[in-house]
């Protein structure tokens, strides 16, 4: 029986206040709604305040390198594709120090649920810009303002076709709750992209300056409809469009392993006959 | 031993098909009886420049290349320019006769007269078996298996230029035979090379995942893992980068695929944040590391045992780990399976170190039972295990019970942070200590299962050559030679290069009037390593670094300035 | 030292303002002529969880940080369960009368009533100062330069808290003064830790160009430079990666900026490709790398001097490098400067080893006369090389001359690859050897340079205490002590642990009685390197590696188990 | 006095019929044509074939690791902006090993010409795949063909806003010549993805595969308006669109440092006034 009380109830070195907790929570709910039990769910982290994440919650969870949570992910979701796999980390590890993988992951359309918890800022290393930092933001390190632009994930993810896009806020736990499961039951890549308060670090896009900008994308939106979907995913303004983005039916990258139509692979014991045959070969 | 050896070297550009002739040549000695050793030299471009396909052959058991050539086969002129002079008293050079080049040791080939001009390489071929004696249904066999999956049309044209290009051979003077003895009761063996043998030995220990970034002389480890992947059942993944690939192996095997990462020096500098990261998370992989000459991109497709130490203390923190180091391509084999076995029972890195001359060197080895050995033990997922399980337990082997997620109802932790028991990170720094003491532990299981070094010759030679993975044949052979001569002489080569148990070869270095290394590098790294784990000093080295193979001539002309 | 040695930690959760508290009352003893050292323990959160600022003072030099606890400032109760049994006999306790604890040794603040709560770290830092005997104006001139950039409201209530809670620290009893001897004649030193003195020894020495990727303990160094960068005119620029990091600084420096970049073991790691590169272009480069337990993340914010092997050995291939260990500010200041020199001279990496003890270590420091200190020579603009200009010219130095691209009609060219002379890349083996060679000839020069070990206390002690870096004060003091007792002891410490020079230690590792090695980590690794240099085997050894900085104490302590 | 023999005549390692000879030529024609000194330009590059290029001209060079060329020619550049700094290297090197610093360089916008010998292949490691190999094409490490689907460079420059966005075919000298010559006078980051057969590797995208299907865009296309550049950067089929896509005016990285106000950084002394007033500033 899958609960709310069955992922745990664990302290989190978060300061309070921090969109975090609440994301935690969206998550949690998600996995309760998807009925998934907690041994067949693995959640993958970098380093960083989000990637604690894994750590808060009766899960399986590779709490890995800075940045390097998308490829751990995607071998582990090869090795058994039966675990439910969600990557769930900071703005900095997957889109900075990760961005390579980010472009492979959305290449592959591996089944993994990536849970970017945006705080437009690293947090844990105390509020050096990131990525998806503003342009002209101060900080210690950049003292003179940000100079570069801000990376948009959604909108480069939409423009690779990745499977499915969509962007959250944590200050909506029920919508972004929904999001993620709808992005667990996508059978292929899928980015949520959640807008994250950072309390102690970003006192520009605050919780009340999400609020006032996170607006649910229209009705009609039709997330299948790429050439619209490129239109919401490049609003970025007064308006920051929250909701299902983009999907597409494009097969998981897991289908194309001939290997896997047998299952794990821990499930499968090595032929001596055919590697025996594969030596003869060699004579 | 020179009546009963040939070396054979075959040279021209890039893309005039000389691999395809040695391969071939290979091919059919092999199935002769013969033993050979392949050396291969070529240059960073795929057409063009000066390439060379060596062979040794021997009916009697070689493990080492040669220097001095007795047979060149030269595709184009340059061929001849440069190799002219390391040509033996009795060699011939065979050349087109367009070529204008003439001597009393050269064989003229009509090449024009025998083949069209893209199948040059196979009227090589002919001329060449003819004069080591080889058959011509032998020839003509395994070339039909090369080409076979090609066009009929290519495989008929070829068959018309092998049996002319024989014919002609034969008719030449018989001073110009360069026959081996024959074997007269050909033994089976296998046409392998050392990354064939890593990539068969890792099929043989069940691996399930290799993920990879293309580096010579790394490569054909992938691709030959790759062409079985299907018949086999295990992913071989191409990642973005080395970075990805060793988390995505790391991933893999924490999920439960026994997995593996193959690269060279400068893709491995970028995999040695994932090294570390196995040791915390105590996650079996095996890497296997094919060196060549750096720093950078130095010469991408020379060899040099130049990483050893890089690759010891590869990754911050401090950390058990396992090196071997195959000097023959069964070691590649079997200590690649070796390799899987102590990464899944010590549950962390495990290095296969090689290099180009080893990756690419063909020899003929005797078929491995596959049937009898096991595939490396299997995590048991039908075990129900303790309510109060704990992925990290202290334990006094430093080894803590393993499971994978997904198939009891426990949930398992592995972290890269100092963790607790279960795997959640924590700030107890007492903590830290029980588990450094505990990962560091597995170093003395490791160290009890050291595949021994191997001593030959005497006990107390006046001279002990010490050295460590793909020398073993040359320090062997020069060995042999000077025995012949008289001298006293032993030799002690290492298979596994860490961790190193003094008790198992002190004696040998005591023993020995005289200690020598004999290193492919600039610094003589190995005998370094001797001195940290034992105070023992080799001053006396053989080093080569200039990007080709230690042979015995080398060793020999510079035992004489040591 | 009892009496003149005070040991003051304050200790709460992050985002209490303890760093502030300990931050003032650092610049207020300082500037009152005092001697410092301070030690940060903290954890990988920013609110929350149990931090600590300890100031070790005293009016005679010290450069060490001390177990024992003489004043504790608890800000939580946690602090007080988790240290009380630190104190010393005669320490007092300092907390919130609201904690509802009492004893002979406390001291109960009526914080609510001397302050508003986001003001109790002022009103904390009143009654210390009080109980030091610090000067109302020193600490209150402290303050308003603290919060004088922030806003003039705060100004004025900090500074009400503070006068208040002073008045109310005045009326303790006598017994709970712990002043210390007044220092007379007060020196003017500078408050700075040991990132702060890489910063400005690099400034000092010209830097232009700093690229970083932000990591723990290494940040403050590259925001210490940020934040100087407009005044000093160099860019520091935060890279995608340190991958990025590292090949931007080459960039820089090949294009003619002075260039570092700063890290710690895990973004080192991803720089090792980077370093080979640097080797393989001859191209100047400092860089930092600050250490921290690993294995992988480890212990984020603790210290440890576990990366030395893996430093020294980082990169594929051969090639030489130096290494600094700074065990004072000042030597970070004067070695930072050194690294740049050499590395210009050399033209290749320099590393300086530091870690997150030094880094956060506040400590008074004599100012450096910045006005007598030359830039790093460089490169003349204007002078007009020869028309035959060769960049990678053999020389008998291994050091070729350096043009930058740009400034002559020259072409300059650097190449990862094995190259000729003019930087192109070459497969000619003979060349590759002379290069090998050439570079490899540095290795004498960086040797001559070597700064040597310190060698401190008699000739042929019983004891002598090997250390390196940041070790250096509490092997100092305990050795110190261990003279008091009428022992007969010596140190040797090495700010430059590689190349090693026998010649400059080897008297000394003989002459002693026995030799015991002091580093903070796990297995030795300073011992090892002694051992592979010299043969010399240092077997007892004092290891630490919970992720605490090594005190006086603790080599005592364990002095008596080896 | 510039002139094409200037630029040198080297042999070269590369396989003849392959597209790098003529894109060398019409790299030499733009230098020429943009009368740049040889000891005024720098060309950094990674390592593969393409990567190779800056051999066989007379220029300033710096032929880094694989994958790493743009950020040493952002350090390069940053330490004297007056280098034309051009960054030359393959498809794998720029997309694959390199596509984290492909990212930040456009964010950055870093005056930097990138001309990216895009052979959908790995050329110099023997043809496997490249992040820009089509879907189902099969070497010998992707004998099942290649799963994921290909990265399309200009569409994500395009959508990241990226200074100057143009493609080019090796096959059409003049006009990549023309492109290149745009590239370098853009002030800002200007990529230059180069259509490029590969002979020995590529026997799908071939130069009669590309001559076939690059097409200069429609002359009425108006590389300044991003909606309309959007849509000719995602063509990508039958017709391949090559000239230049995008361009804005966003002010170049190098122009946000005070420090390159007055001029290279090694012209710079170093202040010791300023800098005993830092220290002062410590006591
Ligand atoms: C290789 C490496 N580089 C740098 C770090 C240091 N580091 C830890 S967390 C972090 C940034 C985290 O930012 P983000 O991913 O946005 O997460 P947040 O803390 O904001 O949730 C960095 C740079 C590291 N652990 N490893
Ligand atoms: C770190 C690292 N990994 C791998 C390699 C091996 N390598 C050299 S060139 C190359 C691929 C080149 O492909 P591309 O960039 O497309 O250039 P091309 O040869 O096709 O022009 C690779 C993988 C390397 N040199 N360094
Ligand atoms: S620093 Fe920011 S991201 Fe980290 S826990 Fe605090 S509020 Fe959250
Ligand atoms: S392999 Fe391909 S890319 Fe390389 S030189 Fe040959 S044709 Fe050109
Ligand atoms: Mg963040
Ligand atoms: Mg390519």
């Amino acid at each position: 029986m899958v609960s709310f009380e069955g992922y745990g109830n664990y302290e989190t070195a978060w300061c309070p206040g921090c969109g975090n907790h609440a994301i935690l929570e969206a998550l949690k709910k998600a996995l309760v709604t998807a009925e998934l039990l907690p041994y067949r769910v693995l959640i993958v982290s970098g380093i960083g305040q989000a990637a604690k994440s894994p750590h808060y919650l009766n899960v399986n969870f590779f709490n890995g390198l800075h940045g390097r949570a998308l490829p751990a992910a995607t071998g582990a979701k090869l090795a058994n594709p039966d675990l439910n796999v969600i990557v769930e980390s900071g703005d900095g590890c997957n889109y900075g120090e990760g961005g390579n993988h980010f472009l492979a992951a959305i290449r592959r359309n591996i089944d993994v649920t990536l849970l970017v918890h945006d705080n437009q800022v690293y947090g844990l290393t105390k509020g050096q810009a990131s990525p998806t930092t503003a342009e002209g933001f101060v900080t210690k390190a950049q003292p003179a303002g940000v100079p570069s632009i801000p990376f948009n994930p959604v909108a480069v993810a939409t423009a690779m076709q990745a499977g499915f896009v969509a962007r959250g806020f944590s200050g909506n736990v029920d919508h972004l709750s929904d999001l993620i499961v709808k992005a667990m039951a996508h059978p292929g890549f899928a980015l949520v992209d959640i807008m994250q308060p950072c309390v102690s670090f970003n006192k520009v896009n605050t919780f009340a300056w999400y609020k006032q900008r996170c607006q649910p994308v229209s009705e009609d939106h039709d997330p299948t409809d790429w050439e619209q979907a490129m239109k919401v995913a490049f609003t970025w303004g007064d308006r920051i469009p929250i909701g299902v983005i983009y999907h597409n039916q494009r097969p998981a990258f897991e289908t194309h392993f001939s290997a896997l139509k047998r299952g794990p692979l821990i499930k499968q014991p090595v032929n001596t006959t055919k590697l025996a045959g594969i030596l003869e070969s060699f004579a | 031993m020179p009546e009963t050896v040939l070396n054979i070297m075959i040279g021209g550009e890039a893309g005039q098909g000389l691999v395809t002739i040695g391969q071939l040549l290979a091919k059919s000695l092999v199935r002769a009886g013969y033993f050979i050793v392949v050396t291969q030299s070529y240059q960073s471009r795929i057409r063009g420049g000066h390439n060379t396909y060596t062979i040794r052959v021997s009916p009697d058991e070689i493990q080492a290349s040669q220097e001095s050539v007795d047979l060149l086969v030269a595709l184009d002129k340059q061929t001849i320019d440069l190799h002219q002079d390391e040509m033996s008293a009795r060699g011939l050079i065979v050349v087109d006769e367009a070529f204008d080049r003439r001597g009393d040791n050269y064989v003229l080939v009509p090449y024009k007269q025998l083949s069209p001009e893209r199948f040059a390489n196979i009227a090589g071929l002919g001329v060449l078996s003819v004069m080591l004696g080889l058959d011509g249904p032998l020839v003509a066999t395994a070339m039909d298996e090369f080409f076979g999956k090609k066009n009929e049309e290519m495989v008929k044209q070829n068959s018309q230029v092998l049996v002319g290009s024989r014919a002609w051979a034969e008719a030449l003077d018989k001073s110009l035979a360069r026959r081996l003895p024959a074997v007269t009761n050909p033994q089976k063996r296998l046409l392998m090379n050392g990354n064939e043998a890593i990539a068969l030995g890792a099929l043989s220990a069940g691996v399930k995942f290799l993920s990879f970034y293309p580096m010579s002389p790394a490569t054909s480890i992938a691709l030959t893992l790759a062409a079985k992947a299907e018949a086999m059942g295990l992913i071989v993944e191409q990642a973005e980068d080395e970075i990805a690939a060793i988390n995505m192996a790391l991933g893999a095997s924490y999920a439960g695929a026994t997995a593996m990462v193959s690269t060279s020096g400068g893709g491995f500098a970028l995999m040695v944040e994932g090294v570390s990261l196995a040791a915390m998370t105590e996650t079996p992989i095996v890497i296997v590391v094919a060196q060549r000459p750096g720093p950078a991109t130095g010469l991408p497709t020379r060899t040099e045992q130049g990483d050893l130490e890089f690759v010891l203390h590869a990754g911050h923190g401090e950390f058990p780990k396992g090196i071997f180091a195959p000097g023959t391509i069964e070691q590649n084999f079997y200590l690649t399976r070796r390799a899987f076995e102590l990464a899944e029972e010590y549950q962390g890195p495990m290095f296969v170190l090689t290099d180009q001359f080893m990756a690419d060197s063909y020899r003929a080895v005797t078929p491995f039972e596959v049937a009898d050995l096991p595939a490396v033990r299997p995590i048991e997922l039908q075990i129900l295990p303790k309510m109060n399980y704990q992925r990290y337990a202290i334990t006094e082997s430093g080894v803590s019970p393993r499971l994978l997620p997904g198939y009891t109802k426990h949930v398992i932790g592995a972290d890269s942070d100092e963790h607790t028991t279960d795997g959640h990170l924590t700030e107890d720094l007492a903590v830290r200590v029980q588990m450094q003491d505990k990962r560091y532990r597995k170093l003395t299981g490791l160290s009890a299962e050291v595949t021994p070094p191997e001593c030959r010759g005497e006990e107390h030679p006046d001279l002990l050559l010490v050295c460590w993975g793909t020398t073993r044949g040359a320090v062997h052979e020069a060995a042999t030679r000077l025995k012949t001569e008289g001298r006293s002489v032993g030799t002690l080569h290492f298979s596994q290069v860490w961790p190193l148990v003094p008790e198992q070869f002190m004696n040998h270095l005591n023993g020995a009037k005289q200690v020598v290394a004999v290193e492919g590098n600039a610094t003589g790294q190995f005998a370094r390593l001797i001195r940290t784990t034992t105070g023992f000093h080799i001053s006396r080295q053989i080093l080569r670094y200039d990007g080709l193979p230690i042979t015995p001539e080398y060793i020999l002309k510079n035992l004489a300035s040591v």
